[in-house]
């Protein structure tokens, strides 16, 4: 995890490629999501999919990273809070990522400044509706969905995955 | 002039060709229940609505192509009499006529070659 | 009321396009054109819809409008039981339904820790490769026909069909399988089944060198697919383009070789690359891999009578099954490339959240950066040696 | 759009006023004729939607042979062809350009509803759902309903023996055998 040596991030957890198909979870703040994503671009990571999971602490954005030699998949992950669900676009790098930023507004109302084209991509034009956001009551803890595996290193005040480590050692 | 059967076989096969023409449109528009309303005027355009007016700058190159084919074409038919009748001429004063009238198509096939009629590029940006 | 009539009352608003051609408008030249291809096309595959600025015959800005086929797979996965979803991963892609059986089966088991019997794994690898033989016959098939042949699309649904033939003894259908269960296969493959896919083998062989002599070398199809649609390595990194398209491009990837999923690291096999980056590498890309497909399933049927276990693992999970609660995610290769499956579980009865990666979505988007400034002709030979299948893109 | 509510007619065929001029010579016999030409060559439009599409195509392919009952000339355009073929998901996003396309076809036009998508939604029909439109009957009128998910071909070429005894009031080939009558 060399990559992310000298960035700031909430969060890197070891993942376990045969368990949860994830090598390394990286949780950032959500104003570095672009820096890392040209970090990953220097590195030689391509984009596999932006996708958003919608949990009672929040909307999860994740960004995963596949690589074609190195064979290390990355999953970025940025959590943003129901009030404000906004983040940068990764496009300008990224340019594929256009599409999966377009379709995560579509599907769970996520904002994305900066994004050259943000209208509708799979629902129709001006659709208002998001159909997987869900219902507050049916949202579940982020810790009890996410399997991250080792957290390796972490920032002060997250605590985003401790319930999980807790209910481990119990 | 005197009107014998030959005129009237020509007659008659114009006609016919006429008929065989316009006889399935004229029958479909008596016998087949005509479409009306809702967009059947609306230009086709892979069942979405036009955008914008179609009158507008279009690429050229193709037509040229075109053009000079048919007129090459309609060229070709002033050779056909020259080949029927050439059997029966003597010297090389008539060759050289027809070799006059060729060579102005060669050298316009010449220019248009300098043109760039025959080459489009595959990209343009 | 007359003919004139009907002309003029919809003449005033036939020339206002919808929303997506008003937004796509804003950024036109002067006196260029803006051209609908698609929804139906028949070279757009489906009901892909690419908005196009054209000056003459050459396309100046492409936009592809998605969502003509959007059938909430990702929202049905939240509704419906484990089980119950894995009929809709045969529609995802009708091409190659089985790879996305095995995607979404795959993450289910990664995530509940199951162990699927050898014998299954075989069979999975044997229906999916001969799946896979489909996919590429129906893409060879269907691109020849955009690009004006007809004749090969005879040919290729003629394998096709032997294909479909044998495939709809073991799955039970001949176009959306969804044969692949949690735990193994749905049916074991009967001794009959082996004999045709044995016989099958030598003559499917035997007809890619007329393949090859019949369209491959011929100097048409060359003119038409040589130096079309270059996509350098650069661009297949930004937009996560995968399988042939990547492979097309020089970069040798395939996840079969490079995150070994199942039994594939026990078959011999080559990954074909071409260096050419244009639409004649992802084509000679596909045809060596229908090569490459029948070894691997030469050496499935000679290892099936070997491998242990039955078609299902012992107490497979029942329909109203929970699945624990956690994360996984599983890539598979399918005829199109890169296909993941990102499942997300709360311990209930349904899935969380189901992402569903599929390649041609990414292979699609270069599409606006490789068809800047070609002729409108061969945008169609870029688009058909994409390979889209449309429900795939929408989902 | 005044004129647009004089188009305003019991027998529309869409909700966008597209109906049907009798022809101006409704002689029966000439009619009777022209029925039997039609059904015999239907021109269906290229018009695969989705999964459908690929068991459309196999049906115009050499095993099945569409063309021996008339109907192999897939057109692209609606203008020159006589039958809709609605082979698969019908989306509300695709459903005005549905609409459009059948109205640009000339008359007299059919309609079938190939798979169970284009019949009721099919499996897309769930509580929830919020882009399928739950059949192509509630957009355009439709003549012969195959159901399948999808079809196999034989179910496509019986739609269209079905949809050619509607137009001339006659089935004009064998009908198979029922499973286990065979000997």
């Amino acid at each position: 995890m060399t990559v992310f040596e000298h960035f700031r991030t909430l969060c890197i957890a070891k993942g376990n490629r045969a368990s949860s198909g994830v090598d390394w979870n990286v949780f950032l703040e959500r104003d570095y999501i672009v820096d890392a994503a040209e970090l990953l671009k220097y590195s030689g990571f391509h984009l596999e999919s932006v996708h958003a999971i919608d949990g009672a602490e929040g909307m999860l954005i994740n960004y995963l990273f596949d690589h074609f030699t190195q064979g290390e998949r990355i999953c970025l992950r940025v959590l943003l809070n129901h009030e404000d669900v906004t983040v940068d676009s990764i496009a300008g790098i990224f340019q594929g990522a256009e599409w999966h930023e377009r379709e995560t507004y579509d599907f769970h109302g996520v904002m994305f400044t900066n994004n050259p084209n943000m209208v509708n991509l799979l629902l129709p034009a001006e659709s208002e509706v998001h159909p997987l956001v869900k219902a507050p009551k049916k949202r579940v803890a982020l810790a009890e969905l996410l399997s991250c595996g080792e957290i390796e290193s972490q920032a002060e005040g997250f605590d985003l995955l401790n319930q999980k480590t807790e209910e481990a050692a119990q | 002039m005197v009107f014998n059967w030959l005129h009237f076989a020509i007659i008659l096969f114009l006609l016919a060709g006429v008929l065989f023409a316009t006889g399935p449109l004229i029958l479909a528009m008596l016998l087949a229940p005509q479409s009306r309303g809702g967009d059947v005027g609306m230009s086709y355009e892979c069942g979405m609505r036009p955008m914008g007016s179609p009158w507008v700058r279009f690429g050229i190159s193709y037509y040229v192509y075109a053009l000079i084919f048919l007129a090459f074409d309609v060229d070709v038919l002033y050779l056909f009499p020259v080949s029927a009748a050439y059997r029966d001429v003597t010297g090389w004063l008539p060759f050289v006529k027809v070799f006059i009238f060729l060579s102005f198509l060669i050298l316009s096939i010449a220019y248009f070659w300098a043109k760039g009629v025959f080459t489009w590029p595959k990209k343009i940006r | 009321m007359s003919s004139e009539t009907v002309f003029q009352t919809r003449a005033e608003d036939s020339i206002g396009g919808d929303f997506y051609a008003q937004h796509f408008q804003e950024g036109c030249e002067e006196n260029t054109l803006v051209l609908n291809m698609g929804p139906q096309h028949p070279s757009t595959h489906g009901v892909l819809r690419v908005i196009l600025e054209v000056d003459g015959e050459y396309i100046l800005r492409a936009e592809p409008v998605l969502g003509y086929l959007h059938r909430m797979h990702e929202k049905m996965g939240e509704v419906k039981s484990w089980y119950q979803f894995i009929p809709n991963m045969g529609r995802v892609d009708y091409g190659h339904p089985l790879a996305w059986n095995w995607a979404y089966v795959g993450a289910v088991e990664k995530l509940a820790g199951i162990e699927v019997p050898e014998r299954a794994e075989f069979i999975r690898v044997i229906t999916c490769e001969l799946n896979r033989l489909a996919s590429h016959l129906l893409w060879w098939g269907a691109y020849l026909l955009d690009l004006g042949a007809f004749t090969p699309i005879l040919y290729a649904f003629d394998d096709r069909e032997a294909i479909l033939d044998i495939l709809q003894r073991p799955t039970g259908s001949r176009l959306t399988y969804s044969s692949f269960r949690i735990g193994g296969v749905q049916t074991d493959l009967d001794e009959k089944t082996v004999q045709m896919i044995r016989d099958f083998i030598p003559i499917f062989r035997e007809r890619l060198p007329m393949y090859k002599a019949l369209v491959t070398d011929n100097i048409i199809l060359r003119k038409r697919v040589e130096g079309i649609g270059e996509m350098s390595p650069d661009v297949i990194d930004r937009y996560g383009c995968s399988g042939p398209v990547a492979r097309g491009s020089g970069i040798e990837y395939d996840v079969r070789r490079n995150e070994p999923y199942s039994i594939y690291d026990r078959f011999d096999f080559e990954v074909p690359t071409e260096d050419t980056c244009c639409a004649a590498g992802r084509y000679l890309v596909r045809m060596e891999e229908m090569a490459q497909t029948l070894r691997i399933l030469e050496q499935a049927v000679d290892g099936l009578d070997k491998a242990e276990g039955g078609c299902i693992m012992e107490k497979a999970p029942k329909p109203n099954w929970k699945a624990p609660a956690g994360e996984a995610w599983f890539a598979v290769e399918s005829g199109r490339g890169k296909v993941g499956v990102h499942v997300v579980s709360d311990g209930s009865k349904t899935p969380y959240r189901i992402k569903l990666r599929s390649p041609s979505y990414s292979n699609l988007s270069s599409f606006a950066e490789v068809a800047e400034g070609v002729l409108i002709a061969d945008a169609v030979s870029i688009l058909g040696s994409l390979d889209l299948i449309i429900p795939e893109v929408d989902r | 759009m005044a004129e647009k509510d004089t188009l305003k007619r019991p027998d529309l065929l869409t909700a966008n006023g597209n109906y049907m001029e009798e022809p101006l010579v409704n002689v029966e016999l000439a009619q009777d004729i022209m029925d039997v030409c039609r059904s015999m060559s239907l021109w269906p439009m290229t018009f695969g939607l989705a999964c459908c599409a690929i068991e459309m195509m196999a049906t115009g392919m050499a095993r099945f042979d569409l063309a021996r009952f008339g109907a192999e000339v897939f057109r692209p355009s609606p203008r020159q062809a006589d039958l809709m073929i609605v082979a698969g998901t019908v989306t509300h996003k695709f459903a005005p350009g549905i609409v459009r396309l059948y109205e640009q076809m000339p008359g007299p036009k059919w309609v079938i509803a190939m798979g169970n998508c284009a019949i009721s939604g099919g499996p897309f029909k769930f509580k929830g759902q919020y882009n399928v439109v739950e059949g192509v009957d509630k957009l355009i009128p439709v003549d012969v309903y195959v159901p399948g998910c999808p079809p196999r071909p034989e179910g496509l070429l019986e739609g269209l023996f079905e949809l050619q005894r509607k137009i001339t009031g006659k089935r004009w080939w064998p009908v198979a055998k029922q499973v286990g009558e065979c000997s």
